[in-house]
């Protein structure tokens, strides 16, 4: 992940009105290091996303429960982990079952829109929480198309 | 995020203004729309111009709205998508369900064409 | 300072890169907590000038070193610290001393800066780096006249 | 930082995009200006239309451009400053050493005025 020095962390409380400054945050480091706007609405995408499940179905909104971001740039990817201080789920029958809800569901397009803005996409329960991790390679931009 | 709301021709255009993302603004949305088809107004276009990004939870209450006029008849199109929300939309294959549309006056005459 | 969990954390490296960062994250959460815009540009204005003085005198650009800025809102003011890993420096007599450079001095304006965009401004020497402590009460817009 | 040259009657017109922070940005603008005096070209118009924030080593910068053109007998003057940069020069009084314009013509019409 290059240097360890390079990374930004934004460690916010379980409240969706902190978003907002996650993604602008996101949103002008992408600029600084040079990825195309496209890339940079991938990644925010993507990581808003991560930090909502992570305020609500990991937090449960519990005002003393917080989330930590950490951002990495380095010269031909971003990679991101988001933490949370929940239960976790299964993640891995959710990544490999059918991620694509009813038309007319209101929920569940979370996990297919970060895998759709990302190269990779992790899970992975620790330290009480759970880790979301994501890369996106620079240059390898727009969404991807669904296997 | 703020709801301001105007009528053209034979539809109702919702100005939003903020972020869409789940919570109160869900609950703001409902009460929109149900005023709307209470006062028989079924024929919506959700303005995304100063909406700087949405969440899949904000997708939901896009949803919620869309089903609630369809279900009295009208239709619901949005217009003025950025290019990071018309890209969520795609790859939500949402825009199946609502029409994007870049000039108010297309999305408005949308109606005028189904009806 | 109101509830302690209604507080967002920036810990950045110390590198001028990630500034812009820093303040469009203060940017939008000012707006999201409602600050009018001449407010949320002061408190803007006087924390990058602190993460400035942080990267450049404090950590001296050094890559290991870390700037940590911690965001308080609450109803009727917005607080916010600025920590670095550095030596300090004697903001007693800088703070008492006259702080208006000659108007050709290239450098020296940002303690000024600092004041006047501020309601508060407090130094303090604490786990090996130094705090710079900043309060802006809502409402009260508009830079400072100074005394 | 990001700086682009043109040039409108007797004035050269820096229009700068980014922020203005020191750093890297001080030899840049450095060197730009002694190319520009080197090159004759004393009358410097700094666009600050794209600049979203400035620090006080940012101010730095441009003072340094401002002593260089007024050592060749030239002056430099800003435009198109924000809210936030125009506070950040009256807090400072660097509104007293390099006049603002709000409209690109009052600035290149300065140098006229003073010549
Ligand atoms: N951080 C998390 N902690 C616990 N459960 C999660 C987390 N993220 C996702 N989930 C689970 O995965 C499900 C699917 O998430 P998602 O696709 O984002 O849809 P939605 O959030 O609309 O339910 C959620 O309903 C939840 O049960
Ligand atoms: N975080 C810090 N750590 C150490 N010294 C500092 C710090 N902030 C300010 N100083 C000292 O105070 C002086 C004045 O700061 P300032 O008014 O911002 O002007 P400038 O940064 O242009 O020198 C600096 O030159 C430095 O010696």
């Amino acid at each position: 992940m290059g240097n360890s020095g390079d990374q930004m962390i934004l460690n916010i409380p379980s409240d969706l009105k902190y978003l907002g400054a996650v993604d602008a945050a996101i949103q002008d480091l992408a600029r600084e290091f040079s990825f195309s706007q496209d890339a940079i609405n991938d990644v925010s995408t993507a990581l808003i996303e991560a930090c909502s499940n992570a305020i609500e179905h990991g937090n449960r909104f519990a005002r003393d429960k917080r989330v930590v971001v950490t951002l990495r740039f380095n010269s031909n990817s971003f990679s991101a982990s988001v933490k949370d201080e929940g239960p976790g789920f299964d993640f891995q029958s959710a990544v490999d079952g059918n991620n694509t809800p009813d038309p007319m569901s209101e929920r569940g397009r979370g996990l297919m829109i970060m895998q759709a803005f990302t190269d990779s996409l992790n899970f992975r329960y620790a330290d009480g929480g759970l880790y979301v991790e994501l890369t996106k390679t620079r240059g390898d931009e727009g969404p991807e198309e669904e296997a | 995020m703020k709801i301001t709301q105007r009528e053209v021709g034979n539809a109702v255009i919702l100005d939003l203004n903020g972020k869409l993302t789940g919570g109160p603004d869900a609950d703001t949305f409902r009460d929109v729309f149900k005023s709307l088809i209470d006062q028989g107004k079924k024929n919506v276009v959700v303005n995304l111009e100063k909406v700087s990004w949405i969440n899949s939870t904000g997708l939901g209450i896009l949803i919620s709205g869309y089903t609630s006029v369809r279900r009295a008849g009208g239709d619901l199109v949005v217009m003025h998508a950025s290019d990071r929300i018309e890209s969520i939309l795609y790859v939500t294959k949402l825009n199946l369900l609502f029409k994007s549309y870049e000039a108010e006056e297309d999305a408005v005459k949308s109606f005028t064409a189904a009806s």
